[in-house]
C-alpha cells in the first residue's frame, strides 16, 4: 500500500464525523461510489479504505452475473457512459468473501443491492443479514435503477409506487439500527415525488444521483459504441445536476414536503470545493465515482481537500455546513 | 485472481518528462518514476493522466512499459512508446522535455517466465514490440534461446528492430505492404521459428486479430502462446470492470475477466477468440452468470 | 465580415439539403440553437448567416422582458449553466425590427417563440404570421420548456396535456405549409410520451434537446451562484443525453409506436463528429449552441465538417445517414 | 445599439505568442494577432479561447487591449495584462513564446474620445490601467492634458507606473496598506486632481466599487465618467445574454444591456449602481420587461 499517512489525516480542527442514521457515527462523511470502487481490494493498494466514513461496494443481486459484452464504456467530455450491467459474484460469494475482507481491514461497509423484482431485493437483503461478517455493515444503499422485469423493463426508480415497493421490502429484512438508502435516478419528471415515495416506505435516507441515461453514437462504424446501446452518463459534467437534485428534494425536506432524512450526494465530485457544493445544497455524506478512474486515492483526497476548505471558511463542524446554501 | 497480484505494489507519482524522440510513426518518452520503476516487470503497464487543470479527458491512457532503468542520473525511470491516434495519445506524445504527466503503475500481471531455459518466440506487431525487448534480455538471463518476429503494416510502424538485433538470437521481420523484411504477416514465418527452434513459448503483443492467429499457430506448433492484449480501460486498476473479456478459468468456466488485473498477459489458448467480432465481445452463453432471454 | 468564403461553401459532391416539411428544403442542415445565437446581427460578423440552413432567434413571448438579474451564467465541466429569463424586445419589437434584417440578408429563419400560458403563444404565433416579413420564416420551433404560470409553474414540456395544448393552439395560428416544432426538455421520465403528446396535436418536427435543470453552489459565498437559483445545463457534456433522447424517440416513429416526422438535434454539437453523432441516432438537422460561445463561426464550421465526414464515408445525400445507426 | 457598433469588423485568428513576462503580480503577453491589432481601439477586448484538444474549459476569457502594434516584425501584435484568478486566467498566464491561443476581438465599445481638448483624468485599478496607456496617448494626441491615477492593494498590484509617468502630464499613486504612493483610494486624490486641471472626463477601469466611486467623484465636480465595467461572459459576442448590467438609456428607461456589445464602456452617470450587490445586479423594477409579481 502507497503511505499516506503524510497526507492524512484531515485536519483535527473540523469535525468531520457524522450520524447518518442507526446510532453510528461515521468518522467522516467520505465514501466510494457503487461500482466504481469494486469491492475494496483493488483501492487498498493505493489508501487504506478504512480511512473512509464507509466503502461502498458494487451493487451485488442473487446470483453470479457476467454483465454486457463489450464495449462498455465511451470517455464523453468531462464524463463517460457505461454499460457494465451489474457483472458480480451473486450475494451468496460476496458474504463469503468480500464482505469479510471488508471487515478484516476495518472498513466501514454500505453495501449496495440490486435486483429485478422487488423479492429479488429482499433475498439479497436478507442473505446478507444472515452473513458473518454484517457486523462491518453500517447501512444498506438499495440501487433501484435497475430494470424492473416485471414493468416492461422500466426502472423501478422511475416510479414512485415500484419504488416504495422495493424498499418496504428491503427494510423488512433488516434490523433496525441499520439505515436504509435508496439511490435515486436523475431520468425522472420529479425526483422529489420518487424521494418522498421511499422515505415514506422506509427509506431512512437518499442517495442521490445514479448516473443519467446516455448514448454515444461511433462515428467510425456509424453503430452506438456501447454494446448495450445506451448507458449511464456520470463525471463531473452531470454535476449540476446532482446539485440540483440533492437542493430539490433538501429544500422539499425543509418545506415540510417530505420527512428530513439524511442525503448521500453523488455525481460529479472531483475536488473538495464539488464535495462542498453538495454539501452546501443539502448532502450530509459524498461519494465519488467516476474521478477514481482519474485519481485512484480521489476519495481520500476529497476529504483532504474539504476538511481544509471547511477549516479556511471557519466550520468548527463537518455538520453545520450541510444545506447552509438555502435561504442564502 | 490471486490475492497476491491484488496487494501487488503499486504507485502513483507525478513524472517528469526528460526526453522524447520520434521513432518512425512513434513517439518515444522517458519519464522520472521511480516508483514506478522499481516494481515493475515485462509486460505490465502504466496508466497516465491526460491534460492538465482545463482537461475534459477523464480516463487514464494505458501504455505498455518498454523499459525501466530502477535508478540513474534523474532517479528510475520508465520508457514508453506512443502511438498518436487520438486526443489523449496526442497529448501525450506532444509533452516536451520539463512537463509533468501523472503516472500510476506498474499495472496488470506481467509475461510469467519459463523456469527451465526453453527457447521462446516473442512476436510483436506495431508498437505491441515495445515491451518484448526486455522480456527478451529477462529471457536470456535464464539461458533461454530468443528469437523475435516483428510485424507492421509498413516499416514506419515497426518499433525497435536495431534493438531486437542486439537483444535475440534471430530476428525475422514482416510488413504488409513489403517495405521492410519479407512481404506478409508475422504468423506466416512463425511456423517455422517454432518448429526450428522447439519454442516452448510464444510471447505476442499486438491487435486482437494478430494474438489470435499467433495462438492458433502456436498451439498447432506445440507451444504455449502468451499474449498481451490490449482492451479499452476506463480505470486501469481493476474497479470499473469496463476491460473484461472471456476467459476460461482453471475450472474450466467461461468468465468476463477484467484484462487490466487479470491480464494484461493471458495465455492464448484460454481466450474465447470465438466472442470477438469487429471491436464487440459478446458473453458467450456458457460463461457463468451469462443474461438469460432477455439480457440484463 | 470576415472573408470564410476560402472554406466555404462545403465539398458539393455530398447533396447537404433536407426537407423539414413544408415543402421548402433547406440548402443544408444546420442551424444555430435558440438564445446561443441571438438574433443574426452579431454572428453576421462572423459569418454569412444566409449560409446556414437556417437561423434559430431566441425564444420571444409577447411583451419585452427584461430577464433575470445576475449572475446568469457558470461555467462548469465542458459546459455551462445559465438562467437568462427569456430576456427579449417582445413579438413585436421581433417583428418590425429583427425579422426583417433576417430576411434583408437573405436567412431562412426558424424563430423561436415562447409563452406562460398556451393564449400566449397562441398571441406570439398570430403576431408572427401578420408579419411583414413572414416569408423569410421557413418553420415555427415552440419552445415548450418555459414554466407554466397556470400550473405551479412546472414547465409545459413535462406535461404531455400541458404541452399538446400549445401546439395545437399555436399550430392553428399558422398556415400549414410553415411547419411547427416542438422543443422537448430532457429532464422527463418518459421523452417518448411528450413527443407522441406534441405530434399527435400537430407538430410537423421535433427539436430535442432544451437544457437540463441543473445548479451550481458558489463556495466562496456558499449560496447558489445564479441569481436564478437553478438554470439550465448545456454544452458537450450533455451530447450523450441528446443522443439517447433523439434515438429514443426515432426508436419510437420505427416502431410504429407514433408517427414519423423530422428530429432536429441539439445538444453539445461542437465539431462534424458531434453532429454526425446526432444525425446518425435519427436527427435530419442539426443546432449548434453553447459552441458558439467558444467558437462563433462554429455553425459554419461544423457544417463544413459534416460535409467532409459524409464525402469520406461515401454519403452521396446528408438524408442518406440520417438515422443510419438504428439497426447496425 | 447603433447598427455601427454591430457591423464593426472583428477578427478570430489563433496568435502565436512572442513574448510573455512577469509584471509584478501580473503576467504581460505579447501576442501575434494582426486582425485584431488593426481594428482595435482604446477600451476595447479580447476573447481567448483557453485549453487545447483536451479542454473542458468552453467559455473564452476576456481582457482589455493594453497595447497595439499594428506592423512589425512579426505582423501586428495585441498586448495583454494577465491576473492569474482561476483555471483559464492560470492556463493564459502560463503560456510559453511560440505556443498559440485562438483570439476573437476586438470586441465591445472603445472610450468615447472628447472633441475639445480638455483636460481628462485616468483612473486604472490593479490591472485596470492596462488599456489606460494607449488611451492617454491618443488624448494627448488630440491636445488634452492628461493625468493618471493609478490604485491597488499594494504595490506589486499597480501596472504600469513607469509607463504612466512617461504617457502622461501627472501622475499620482494610491495602495490600500501603503506600500507604494499614497495610503488611500483613488477616489481620495481624485477631487483634487479634476478641481485642479478642469478636468472635463474622468476615464475609469477597475473593481465595480470603484467604478461607482469615480462616478460620484467626477459627477461631484462636475466631470463626466466614462468606466469600463468586468461583467462575467460567456461569449463576449453579444449572442448569450449573461453579461447583462441595468443602464439608463437616452430614453431615461432602464434597460438590462449587454455589457460586451454596449459595453464595456459606459457612462457613469447611466450605469444603475444601487442594483448592484455583492456581485448580484437585481433587475430594477422600474426596467423595461422587469418582472411582475412572481417572476420569470
Ligand atoms: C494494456 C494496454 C497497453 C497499451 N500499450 C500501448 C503502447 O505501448 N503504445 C500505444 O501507443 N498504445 C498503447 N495502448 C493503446 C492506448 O492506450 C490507446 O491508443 C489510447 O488509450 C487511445 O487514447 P486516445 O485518447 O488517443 O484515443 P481515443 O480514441 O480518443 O480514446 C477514446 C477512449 O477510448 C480508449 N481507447 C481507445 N483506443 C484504445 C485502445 N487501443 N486500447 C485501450 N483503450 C483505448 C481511450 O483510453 C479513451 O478512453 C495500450 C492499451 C492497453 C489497454
Ligand atoms: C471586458 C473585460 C475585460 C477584462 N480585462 C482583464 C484584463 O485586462 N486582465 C485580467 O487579468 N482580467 C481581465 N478581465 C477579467 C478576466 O476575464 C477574468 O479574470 C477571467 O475571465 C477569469 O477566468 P478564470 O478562468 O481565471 O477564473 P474562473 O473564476 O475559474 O472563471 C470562471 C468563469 O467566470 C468568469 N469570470 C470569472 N471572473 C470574471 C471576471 N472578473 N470578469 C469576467 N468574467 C469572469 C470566467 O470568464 C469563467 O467563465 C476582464 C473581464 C472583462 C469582462
Ligand atoms: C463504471 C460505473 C459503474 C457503476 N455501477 C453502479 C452500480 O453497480 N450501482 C450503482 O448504484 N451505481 C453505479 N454507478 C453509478 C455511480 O455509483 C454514481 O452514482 C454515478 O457514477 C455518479 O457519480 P460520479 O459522477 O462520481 O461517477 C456506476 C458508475 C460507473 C461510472
Ligand atoms: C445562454 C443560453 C440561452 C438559451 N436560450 C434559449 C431560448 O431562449 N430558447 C430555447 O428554446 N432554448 C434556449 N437555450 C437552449 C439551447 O437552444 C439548446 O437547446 C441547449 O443549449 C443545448 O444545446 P447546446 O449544448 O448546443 O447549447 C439556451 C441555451 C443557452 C446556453
Ligand atoms: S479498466 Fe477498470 S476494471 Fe479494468
Ligand atoms: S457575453 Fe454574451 S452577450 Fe455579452
Amino acid at each position: 500500500m502507497v503511505d499516506l499517512s503524510v497526507d492524512l489525516p484531515v485536519d483535527l480542527s473540523v469535525d468531520l464525523s457524522v450520524d447518518l442514521g442507526g446510532g453510528r457515527r461515521l468518522p467522516n462523511p467520505l465514501m466510494t461510489a457503487s461500482g466504481c470502487a469494486a469491492n475494496g481490494k483493488e483501492l487498498h493498494r493505493f489508501f487504506d479504505v478504512a480511512d473512509l466514513g464507509a466503502f461502498v461496494t458494487k451493487s451485488v443481486m442473487a446470483d453470479p452475473r457476467s454483465g454486457r459484452g463489450t464495449p462498455r464504456m465511451a470517455e464523453t467530455p468531462s464524463g463517460m457512459l457505461n454499460s457494465i450491467g451489474l457483472q458480480g459474484p451473486g450475494i451468496d460469494a460476496f458474504v463469503d468473501e468480500d464482505l469479510p475482507w471488508l471487515k478484516s481491514v476495518g472498513a466501514r461497509v454500505l453495501p449496495s443491492i440490486a435486483g429485478s423484482s422487488s423479492t429479488e431485493y429482499a433475498h439479497v437483503a436478507a442473505t446478507l443479514r444472515e452473513s458473518r461478517a454484517f457486523d462491518a455493515v453500517v447501512g444498506v444503499e438499495v440501487n433501484i435503477s435497475c430494470p424492473n422485469v416485471a414493468n416492461r423493463g422500466l426502472v423501478f426508480a422511475c416510479d414512485p409506487m415500484a419504488s416504495a415497493k422495493v424498499i418496504a421490502l428491503v427494510r423488512e429484512q433488516l434490523p433496525r439500527d441499520i439505515p436504509v438508502f435508496a439511490k435515486l435516478s436523475p431520468d425522472v419528471t420529479d425526483i422529489t415525488a420518487i424521494a418522498a415515495a421511499c422515505v415514506k416506505a422506509g427509506a431512512d435516507g437518499l442517495t442521490m444521483i445514479n448516473t443519467l441515461l446516455g448514448m454515444v453514437i461511433d462515428t467510425d462504424r456509424m453503430r452506438p459504441q456501447l454494446g448495450g446501446v445506451t448507458g449511464g452518463l456520470s463525471g463531473p459534467g452531470i454535476r449540476p445536476v446532482a446539485v440540483r437534485a440533492v437542493w430539490q428534494v433538501r429544500q422539499a425536506m425543509f418545506e415540510g414536503r417530505m420527512p428530513t432524512v439524511p442525503i448521500i450526494g453523488v455525481g460529479g465530485v472531483r475536488t473538495g470545493r464539488d464535495a462542498l457544493e453538495l454539501v452546501a445544497a443539502g448532502a450530509s455524506a459524498i461519494q465519488v465515482g467516476t474521478a477514481v478512474f482519474n485519481d485512484p486515492s480521489a476519495p481520500v483526497r476529497v476529504l483532504r481537500e474539504l476538511g481544509e476548505l471547511l477549516r479556511a471558511k471557519g466550520f468548527d463542524r463537518f455538520t453545520d455546513a450541510v444545506g447552509v446554501a438555502h435561504g442564502r | 485472481m490471486s490475492e497476491r497480484t491484488l496487494r501487488a505494489r503499486v504507485a502513483q507519482e507525478v513524472a517528469e518528462v526528460i526526453a522524447t524522440r520520434r521513432v518512425g510513426a512513434y513517439q518515444h518518452l522517458t519519464l522520472v518514476a521511480p516508483g514506478v520503476a522499481e516494481l515493475a516487470r515485462p509486460g505490465q503497464f502504466v496508466a497516465l493522466a491526460v491534460g492538465g487543470e482545463t482537461s475534459g479527458t477523464l480516463l487514464r491512457r494505458s501504455f505498455s512499459i518498454h523499459k525501466v532503468s530502477p535508478s540513474g542520473t534523474y532517479g528510475g525511470t520508465v520508457e514508453i512508446v506512443v502511438s498518436a491516434v487520438g486526443v489523449g495519445t496526442r497529448w501525450i506524445a506532444e509533452r516536451a522535455p520539463h512537463d509533468t504527466i501523472d503516472v500510476v503503475g506498474p499495472l496488470g500481471k506481467a509475461f510469467p517466465l519459463p523456469t527451465s531455459p526453453v527457447a521462446c518466440v516473442l512476436v510483436g506487431g506495431g508498437y505491441g514490440s515495445a515491451p518484448l525487448f526486455w522480456l527478451a534480455s529477462e529471457l536470456r538471463e535464464r539461458g533461454c534461446h530468443v528469437e523475435m518476429v516483428l510485424g507492421a503494416a509498413s516499416e514506419d510502424r515497426l518499433f525497435g528492430v536495431v534493438e531486437a538485433r542486439r537483444s535475440c538470437d534471430g530476428v525475422t521481420v514482416t510488413t504488409d505492404d513489403g517495405s521492410a523484411g519479407q512481404r506478409g504477416w508475422v504468423s506466416d514465418p512463425l511456423p517455422e521459428i517454432i518448429d526450428r527452434t522447439g519454442a516452448g513459448v510464444v510471447y505476442g503483443c499486438g491487435p486482437m486479430g494478430m494474438l489470435e492467429s499467433i495462438t492458433r499457430v502456436a498451439q498447432a506448433h506445440g507451444a504455449v502462446a502468451q499474449v498481451a492484449v490490449e482492451e479499452s480501460m476506463a480505470c486501469g486498476v481493476g474497479v470499473c470492470m469496463t476491460c473484461v473479456m472471456p476467459v476460461v478459468g482453471s475450472d474450466g468456466r467461461t468468465r468476463m475477466v477484467r484484462s487490466c488485473v487479470e491480464g494484461p498477459v493471458f495465455r492464448g489458448d484460454a481466450v474465447r477468440w470465438d466472442a470477438f467480432d469487429g471491436g464487440h465481445a459478446r458473453v458467450p452463453d456458457d460463461a457463468v452468470g451469462a443474461p438469460k432471454v432477455g439480457g440484463h
